[in-house]
Order: structure tokens, then C-alpha cells, then sequence
């Protein structure tokens, strides 16, 4: 009844844990077969060590990370981890950071012989400092990496989209012309926090990505109007933290959604949020979720 | 021993010490000592779940020992006797507890909290010390096995008048153990490495899984890099560097 | 001690109220000529009659508005509203709105002849459905519209940005350019909701305003970034609702700040805003906020 | 009356029926029966305080009678006695009680909660017409001059079995006071308009400031923009819209 189907692949339910929130580590609290999907962690050509410092800030209805892309980098990666990731039933995504075009390119041709099933091109990360930002920013420059990649990659590929796009709509529909098969928004928003005491940012990096409740307002609107100008499958993504904020995604346009922070409040809340979300229609009467996406842009 | 969530039901939540509390607990509870829960008694908000070691646990009671520091360990110290709190626990990689001979412990503050419990744990003969600001608190609860008991505040209101650090010496001990401030910490490592005593080290970052994903709680390790919250908190003290 | 300066204006301390959430209405919690200054509600040329449906969307951490600038129409309001403002010892701030850039330039016009001290130019706001927003949006739009305003306006004028800005740097910048004496910042994001219930938008506008402690983490950051690169005062806004929120605006570079949403929560929070801004200087010893003004930049 | 700050102690908060909760405050409380408060016993979040109509004021008693909805008024059915509320009030307009004659007054639901202290204020004779869902409650509370109480449920387990305003008639009245669903209202509006009856409606918007400041609460009247928090919530008859 909750199942949805993106370019051919079946996902059970349109529950996906968001990536960099989400690891085997949370078997331990229920079994991952249930959900719709798991999207790893951000995925670099080369092992990357991540920022130093302070990497967690809790904000009202949030937080601001700045983890800076911790990877063991994409060989080590399929070789050490993909093998656990297969075990589970469910679809698995691999999310694709970096900071040249060269290298997104490289880490995409190496994921195109292993099992994944649909890669994510998180042109977006906010946490980086070398570069990689400028991609999420500039639909221009997003066309030009989401061109080479398309030109590669064998998996279904969906762009993430940074909600600090200069235009999110320009962005969405330069990345669609690029040739993304779907597109998961949004990302985290550039903020930073101030450290009073001792008069200097929070973070080593200063600026750092935020997340949480707080910020779905903003992400759903995005998703509303990205919704509302392209045909490809939409993921959403921004502050899920319950069965109601999915449907709301949905009925924005979404086919899908992701859930990120809230895996921290409670280890398993995508269950909860699953049960709701087949509760809620068996409530309602509603057999598919077709019936209800998008439903809230005829207004 | 696998972590779940659970629940802790508040049997006792008293002031100890200036902002320093004990919480008790009734609930179905493991975990070895230097694991620690993570805890929520709120909805959404503050976002994230806070980390507590375990200070103790006897049958069906768990105790935490807390310094009330911001947002969350102050809505924890309002808590009343029947009030119910969401546990996420055991996490973490405690102390190994399969160590010969005479043990040293080194304990800076509200470093204590897991110490008792290690203490209470350990079948060795153990030398405690305690270092504390103004005044010494919970030492009456580290258990019998204690062989010295070593005390020292800044204010010289109690005990020895500066760092616990002044007062250690590990060569008497086949193994130390430490957890407090972290300047503390580091010269602990430094007299340990000093006279080769092995050396265990809890150490703490900001959390916001505790279970491993978020590597939110990542420090740089001589063995690479490691997430606290599930390759520690309990490190090896050769794997530590501190910036000092 | 926390007093602070702009434009040769003295403020008694740098908490000002923010536009569209503060009116004498509050006079019976506390005496309002203890605020650094008052902000008045986006006033336009002629009365208008706001929004239909609901108006008001709480969120986690903050609330969404769609209130739509209803106000009296700035003749009105200068002959009804104003002469009970003047009697209050604080700086009085004009926050002028509209969806043409004639309409910007007569209702400034009608200012100039008041004893208002500053006018705020609201470039804006995101629930005028006509137009207005982008203004806010595009930066050589803003340039137009602000020098317009300039060549008539004998009062300081202060630009107020929007988070919307496609570049909000380059968005500064160019008001800057374009002659704005100061730079307020920011407005409320866009953002909407879902009623899933009803399977529509809670607003019959489908967009609203988000503003709260929820945005506060990326209005500090923009605040901190204008801050770098434009020379003139800057009045940092966005989920202000304790003194550490306040000092970390200073911090980041800003004179003075506004807060809104915040009042919503207790009346009087401005009151505690100022006396916690005055107890932290005498902890930390600092006699003038310029001490601190901006010292997180350094990073 | 000036408005102000307050605190309110919770003397009791019980169950009347369902999720009809009745809390009564002790603090140092006025108001006149329409005028209502905004209430919060949490801190940051939820972000807003809530409105609740006085429902009864005695001595330093302050009752309010409320329906459980959603987050705030759920965290308002799980306060204890002892727990302390901030309190802004009393806010808005209330009923005109300086009227002649015999009373009309139609409430429906939760919409009771006003019309109780409006009851006990007026010196009038009052008839009473209550609509409920289910069952009827918080009848015995309507005080001594109420003449005769008239009773409907949706369910028929009760008093007529239908809606409240099938049985209403305003021809003996000379003024009448209403408070309820908005369906509910705009049927009473129709029936007082064709008898030429004057009514008095109390109205509810979401509100974020409730002093009149945010103009999130204001709704279009015939006689202009009115802020329902201050202008109202009780407005004259005539001068509801109602959009059915
Ligand atoms: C493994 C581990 C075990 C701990 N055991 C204990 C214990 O037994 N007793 C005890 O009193 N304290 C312990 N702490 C520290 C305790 O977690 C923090 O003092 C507490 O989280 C502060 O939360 P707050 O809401 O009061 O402060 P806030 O400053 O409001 O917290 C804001 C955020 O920062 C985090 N944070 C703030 N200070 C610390 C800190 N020192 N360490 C980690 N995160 C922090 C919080 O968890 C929260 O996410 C432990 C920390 C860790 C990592
Ligand atoms: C002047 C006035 C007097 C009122 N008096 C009473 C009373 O005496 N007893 C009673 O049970 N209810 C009363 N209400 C309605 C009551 O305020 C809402 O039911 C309550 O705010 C719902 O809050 P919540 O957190 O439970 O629901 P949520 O849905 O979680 O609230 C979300 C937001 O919407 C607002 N909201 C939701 N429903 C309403 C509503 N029906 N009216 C206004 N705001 C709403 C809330 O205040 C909050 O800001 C009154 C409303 C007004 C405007
Ligand atoms: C700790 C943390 C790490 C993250 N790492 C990544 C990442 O590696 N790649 C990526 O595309 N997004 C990453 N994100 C962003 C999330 O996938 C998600 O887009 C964002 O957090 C918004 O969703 P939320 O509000 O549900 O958390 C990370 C977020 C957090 C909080
Ligand atoms: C109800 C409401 C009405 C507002 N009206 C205006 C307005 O008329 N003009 C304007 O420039 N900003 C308006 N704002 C924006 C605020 O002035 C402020 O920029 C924004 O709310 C962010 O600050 P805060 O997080 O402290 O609320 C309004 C905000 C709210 C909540
Ligand atoms: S707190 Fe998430 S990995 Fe350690
Ligand atoms: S609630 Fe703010 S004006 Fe009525």
C-alpha cells in the first residue's frame, strides 16, 4: 500500500534514511529491511578525515553539523562496507560528494559496478572548504558537473540540491536538463553559531550546515515549487520527524522522502514514521499514495 | 551486551552538591562501566538527547551522577520521583576490566560519575584519586575495594590545596584508569607515559547519535580517526593526543 | 554603557523592536522608552487590508505569517499613529513597504516631513502576492529601487534584505551602492505548510514568512558574512529571544538589533534582552559594545 | 482593566469528560467574562502561548475549562497542582453586561467556557442553550439565574437530538450572547437578524501576540479590519462575515 517506484525500483514504503545521518549501526534497534531505503554516507575519491573541532551544534528545532565529509573513500567503501549494506532488503543509495568534476566522475565510475542501486550526487556540501559549494550555488556550474556525471553513471542518478541555491528553481531545472533522473532536496542550509564566552564562532570552519525541524518550513516550500516545474521523481528532505511532516512533503510533490536528523532523536522514528504514514491512509481511504501527491498544488 | 531503547522511571533525583545531582533509576538496565545512556525527558525540544555515564547499576536501579551544565542536564535536575525518561543504552566501549594487579584511578570533577561504577566493578585493589574544585562529593559511594583515597581541591578546603596530578604517582599500579577535565587528562597521560604505566582514557565530545552514525563525536586518534561514541569513550591512552 | 550610535542617532542600547511585531499595544508590560528603538509595521502609500484565511502557522521554533503589510496607509498613520509614538524617548524607525518602486519613493516622501528618525526600507517582504518580493530578490532590481528612494529621502535609510536574496552578499553590495545608509537583515524566510487533513496549504497564499529562533542560525551567518564586506551599520535580526542571541549578532558584526517574533513570547523580552546585555558587560568588563562588535569576524 | 504578566499556580486540572479538561489557578487574577488570556507553562517550545477564556474568576481562583486539541493544550492536561503557568491577561473585549431584559445565551462545546463567567456575571434572567457533540457537561456550573437550560447532542443522548439552533428561538430576548463553532454562530446570527434580536458574537483566530500587535488574529467585519484579540474577540452581530 505505501510502496512507490522510482525509475523501476521498487521501494517499500517512500521512508529513506537521508546521508551522513544513517549506518548499520542502528541494526541494533530494528531491523533495516523495513525501510524504503538507506542512503549512505557522503562518498569522496579519497578518504577524507572531516573537520576539526567542535562538529555538533544543537540549535532551536535543530542542529548545525559540520562533520566535513568523514569517508573512508569509495574504494574502501565497496570493498568494507557495501557487502553488510546488501544484506538488507531494502534500496540502497549511494550519495556522492566531492570537489572537482574529475573527481565526482571517478567516484561515480567506480559505484557503477556494484550493487547500488541509484546514486545521489550531493552537489551541496556545505562543510567542505575546497570548493564543491560553488556547484550547489550556481545552476551553471551545477549543469556543467551534472552533465559529465550523467555521462558515466549506469545507476539511475539523482542530483541533491543545496536549499542555498542562488535559485532553486533555475537550479532544479538546469540540473533536469543535465540529465538528473530525479532530484532530493533539500540539503543542509549554511548557518553558524557564535561561542559568546569565548567570543569566536562555534566552528573551526565557522560556517556549518543546518538541519532539523526547524528548517522544513523553508524545505517544503522548495519542494512545493520544484515540484510544481519538473517531471522527474522528487525526494524530500528537511525536518521529518514524524508521519505528518512525510504526508506533507508528499502532498507537496514528493514521491519519496528522506529523514535525517530525526534518526537522532529516536533510532528507530522511521518506523514510527512508516506506520503512521500507512495508518494515516488506511484512515483516509487511501489506497495508493499516487492518490495524494502533489495534491496541495492545485491551490 | 546490545543497546535498546528503554525506559527509566525516576525512583530518586537529589542535589548533591551546589549544581551537582544523583538520579536514580527503575528500569531493565545493562552495561559495563565507561558505557554510558544517551537521555531524553522531552519531546522535540532541546533537539538531541544528552550522554550520561553509568555511575551505577544494581539490580533493576541505574544511577546517574550529573552536573547540571545547560538546557538539558537543568530540565533532567527538575525531574521528580515517577517522572519517566527515554533511554538509548548501553552505548560505548567501557573500561576493560580483565586487568592484574593494583589499579590506579584518576578522577577530575564530575569525572567521577563513571568511576564509581568501575570501582564497584573491578575485583583489583584500587587507589583512588579524586580531584575537585571546592569540595569533594559522592566519595562515600566509590565502594570497598578502595584501597587509598587520595583528595584534592583548588579551594584547599578538603585534602591536598591543588591538581590531583601533583599528588600521582603510578608506578605502584599495573593499570590507570582516567576520566575528567581534560587538561587533567593530558598530564595524567604524560606521567603515565613517563613511568610506561598503561593507561585508559574516557574521553567526551558532543554527541548527537551515540550510536555511531553521525560521526558528530569523531577525534583524531594516533590510531586514526575514531568516533567516541562507539570506539570509546574508553580510548587506550597511547591513541589520545591532546592540544594542549 | 550599551548605548550605541548610528547615523549621529544615539539608541539607549542596541535592542529595537522589530517591523510588524511591536506597537504601543505593549505599553501596558513595560515603559517602551526603555527599548533602543521601535520599528512600526510596513507601512505602504495606501491602507491595506492584509491577507485573507489564516494568518498566523506556528513551526517548531518559530511561526510562519502571512499577514500580507496590513496597515493604515502611511497618511494615516503619520497623522493618527505618530504623535502617540513621539511621546516615547526611543528612536522611532519607519519601515516602508510596497510593490512599485513609485509607491517606495511617495510614501518616503510623505516621511521626510515627520520627526521619524530613520527610515527602513523594506525590500522585502514575501506575502505581498502583486510583486515587491523581487525587489528583494534580484540585487540590480534592489540598486534601482534603492537609488530611487535615496535621491528623495531626507532621512538615514536603512535597506532591509531579505534571506531570499539570490546572493546576499552581492545583494548588500549593491544596496550599499545604491546609497543605503545602513543595512538591516534579514526579513522572514519563505516558507509554507501543509494542512494534510485538507490536503491544501495552510495559507489561502500558499507562501509565508518564517521567522523565530529557527532562523537563527542562518541569519547570524548572513549577518556575519554582510558584515565582512560592507562598511556601513548593520541591525542584526532573526530569532532573537535572550541577550546571548542578541551578543551574538554583535559579535558577528552587528550595531544594533531588532527583535520580532520574540515578543510574542513574553512582552517584556526586550526588557530582559537589555538588562542581560548589561550584566555580561559588567562580568566581562566591557564598557562599550564596540569592544565586542564584530570580534568573532577575526575567525 | 490593564493587562499584565502573570503567574498562576495550579490548584487542580481534572478530567470532565474526554478531553474536556477544567484547571483552576491561584494567582492574583481579574477580567470580565469574554476577555480571556494567553497562557504558556513551557519555555521555548511550543513558540506561541495559547488563548483560553476565563471561565470563572473568584476571589484569587481562576478557572478555565479547555478541550485538549493539539501540543499546547495537551501539555496544559498533564500539569499537576503546584505547577506554575505564565499568564498575560486579561485580554480583549468582553460582553457588554450592562443590558436590560431577559438573556439569550447559545454556546456550543467547548464554546461554554466563556458563556460560564457570563452567566454567573449577568444580573439578567438568562435562558441557556447549550449544543454538544456527544454529552452534555459543566452544566451544573452555569450558576443561579439561569431560567431555563435548553440541551442538544449530535448524538441524541442527550436533550434534543440535533443541533443546538433548530430549538433556539430569540423572540423573548433582548439580547443575545454566543460562543461556539462557527457553523453554529452563523446559524444564531441568521435567526437573531430575521427576529431583529441583538447579538453579541465571541469570535477565535489563531493568535500569536494577543495584545493586538501582530494583526495575525484580524478578520474583516463590516466595520473595517478588526484585530479579534483586541477589538474582539466579542463583536457586535452585525458586524460578522461569516463565509459558510
Ligand atoms: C560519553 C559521555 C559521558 C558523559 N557522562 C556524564 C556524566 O556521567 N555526568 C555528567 O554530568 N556529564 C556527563 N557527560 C557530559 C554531559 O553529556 C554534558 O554535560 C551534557 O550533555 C550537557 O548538556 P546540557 O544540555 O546541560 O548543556 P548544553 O550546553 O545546553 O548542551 C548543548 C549540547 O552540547 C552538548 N554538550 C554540552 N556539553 C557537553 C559535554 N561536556 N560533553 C558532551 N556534550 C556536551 C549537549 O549534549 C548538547 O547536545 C558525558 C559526556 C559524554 C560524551
Ligand atoms: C480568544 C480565544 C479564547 C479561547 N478560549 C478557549 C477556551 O476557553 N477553551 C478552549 O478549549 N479553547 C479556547 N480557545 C481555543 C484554543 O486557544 C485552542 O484550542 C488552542 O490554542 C489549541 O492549541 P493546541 O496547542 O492544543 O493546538 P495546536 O493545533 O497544536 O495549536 C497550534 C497553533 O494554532 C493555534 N490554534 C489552534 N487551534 C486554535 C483555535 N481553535 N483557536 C485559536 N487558535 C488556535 C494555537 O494557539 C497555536 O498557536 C480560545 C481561542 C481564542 C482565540
Ligand atoms: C550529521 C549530518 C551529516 C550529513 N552528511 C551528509 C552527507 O555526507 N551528504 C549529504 O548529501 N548530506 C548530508 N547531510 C544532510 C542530510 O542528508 C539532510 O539533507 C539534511 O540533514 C536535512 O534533513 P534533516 O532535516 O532531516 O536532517 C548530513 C546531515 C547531518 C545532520
Ligand atoms: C507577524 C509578523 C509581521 C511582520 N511584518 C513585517 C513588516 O511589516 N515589515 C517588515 O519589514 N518585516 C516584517 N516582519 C519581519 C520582522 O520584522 C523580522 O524581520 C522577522 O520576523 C525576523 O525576526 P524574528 O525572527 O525576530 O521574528 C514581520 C514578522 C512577523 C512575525
Ligand atoms: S555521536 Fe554520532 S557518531 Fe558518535
Ligand atoms: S494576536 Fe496579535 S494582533 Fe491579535
Amino acid at each position: 500500500m505505501t510502496s512507490v517506484e522510482m525509475f523501476g525500483i521498487k521501494f517499500k514504503n517512500p521512508v529513506i534514511t537521508a546521508s551522513g545521518t544513517f549506518t548499520r549501526d542502528y541494526e541494533d534497534f530494528f531491523p533495516l529491511s523495513k525501510l524504503g531505503g538507506i542512503c549512505t554516507k557522503g562518498l569522496t575519491l579519497n578518504e577524507k578525515e572531516g573537520n576539526s573541532g567542535v562538529r555538533i551544534h544543537e540549535t532551536t528545532g535543530g542542529l548545525l553539523n559540520s562533520i566535513g565529509l568523514q569517508n573512508p573513500g569509495v574504494d574502501r567503501y565497496i570493498s568494507k562496507e557495501l557487502p553488510h549494506m546488501e544484506k538488507y532488503d531494502t534500496v540502497i543509495i549511494a550519495n556522492v560528494g566531492g570537489s572537482t568534476m574529475e573527481e565526482y566522475v571517478r567516484t561515480v565510475e567506480k559505484l557503477n559496478n556494484t550493487n547500488i542501486h541509484i546514486i545521489e550526487l550531493n552537489i551541496s556540501c556545505p562543510n567542505v572548504k575546497e570548493g564543491g559549494m560553488a556547484f550547489g550555488i550556481k545552476s551553471d556550474i551545477a549543469f556543467k558537473v551534472v552533465s559529465e556525471v550523467k555521462k558515466v553513471c549506469k545507476k539511475p542518478l539523482i542530483v541533491k540540491l543545496s536549499p542555498n541555491a542562488e535559485n532553486i528553481l533555475d537550479m532544479a531545472y538546469k540540473c533536469c536538463e543535465a540529465g538528473a533522473d530525479g532530484l532530493s532536496l533539500v540539503n543542509t542550509f549554511s548557518g553558524m553559531a557564535i561561542d559568546i564566552k569565548n567570543r569566536k564562532p562555534v566552528f573551526d570552519n565557522t560556517i556549518a550546515g543546518l538541519s532539523g525541524p526547524c528548517i522544513k518550513p523553508i524545505a517544503l516550500r522548495m519542494v512545493y515549487e520544484v515540484s510544481r516545474i519538473v517531471n522527474v521523481p522528487i525526494i524530500g528532505i528537511g525536518g521529518i520527524v514524524d508521519y505528518k511532516d512525510a504526508l506533507e512533503y508528499i502532498m507537496a510533490g514528493a514521491l519519496a522522502v528522506q529523514v535525517g536528523s530525526g534518526n537522532f532523536m529516536k533510532p528507530d522514528i522511521c518506523l514510527d514514521i512508516i506506520n503512521g504514514i500507512e495508518e494515516f491512509m488506511e484512515k483516509e481511504n487511501i489506497k495508493s499514495l499516487e492518490e495524494i501527491r502533489g495534491i496541495a498544488r492545485r491551490y | 551486551m546490545k543497546p535498546k531503547q528503554c525506559n527509566g522511571k525516576v525512583l530518586s533525583n537529589i542535589k548533591i552538591l551546589d549544581n551537582i545531582y544523583e538520579m536514580k533509576l527503575t528500569g531493565d538496565f545493562q552495561g559495563n562501566p565507561g558505557q554510558f545512556y544517551m537521555l531524553r525527558s522531552w519531546d522535540k525540544e532541546p533537539f538531541l538527547s544528552r550522554p550520561l555515564s553509568i555511575c551505577n547499576i544494581e539490580g533493576n536501579l541505574l544511577t546517574f551522577l550529573y552536573e547540571v551544565k545547560g538546557k538539558g542536564t537543568d530540565i533532567f535536575s527538575k525531574l521528580r520521583e515517577g517522572n519517566v525518561l527515554n533511554l538509548l543504552g548501553p552505548l560505548g566501549t567501557g573500561f576493560p576490566l580483565n586487568n592484574e594487579g593494583k589499579i590506579g584511578v584518576v578522577a577530575g570533577g564530575i569525572g567521577i560519575a563513571p568511576m564509581i561504577y568501575l570501582c564497584k566493578s573491578l575485583k583489583n585493589d584500587i587507589d583512588f584519586y579524586g580531584g575537585f574544585r571546592e569540595k569533594p562529593f559522592y566519595m562515600d559511594t566509590i565502594g570497598k575495594n578502595v584501597n587509598k583515597l587520595y583528595i584534592s581541591t583548588d579551594s584547599g578546603k578538603e585534602g591536598y590545596n591543588g591538581f590531583i596530578t601533583d599528588i600521582f604517582n603510578p608506578e605502584e599500579y599495573s593499570v590507570v584508569y582516567t576520566c575528567g577535565p581534560m587538561p587533567m587528562m593530558s598530564k595524567v597521560k604524560n606521567i603515565c607515559e613517563e613511568k610506561n604505566v598503561p593507561l585508559y582514557i574516557s574521553m567526551e565530545k558532543r554527541m548527537a547519535c551515540g550510536v555511531g552514525a553521525c560521526l558528530g563525536c569523531s577525534i583524531k586518534t594516533t590510531s586514526g580517526i575514531r568516533r567516541v561514541c562507539k570506539d570509546g569513550p574508553v580510548f587506550r591512552g597511547e591513541e589520545i593526543i591532546f592540544h594542549d
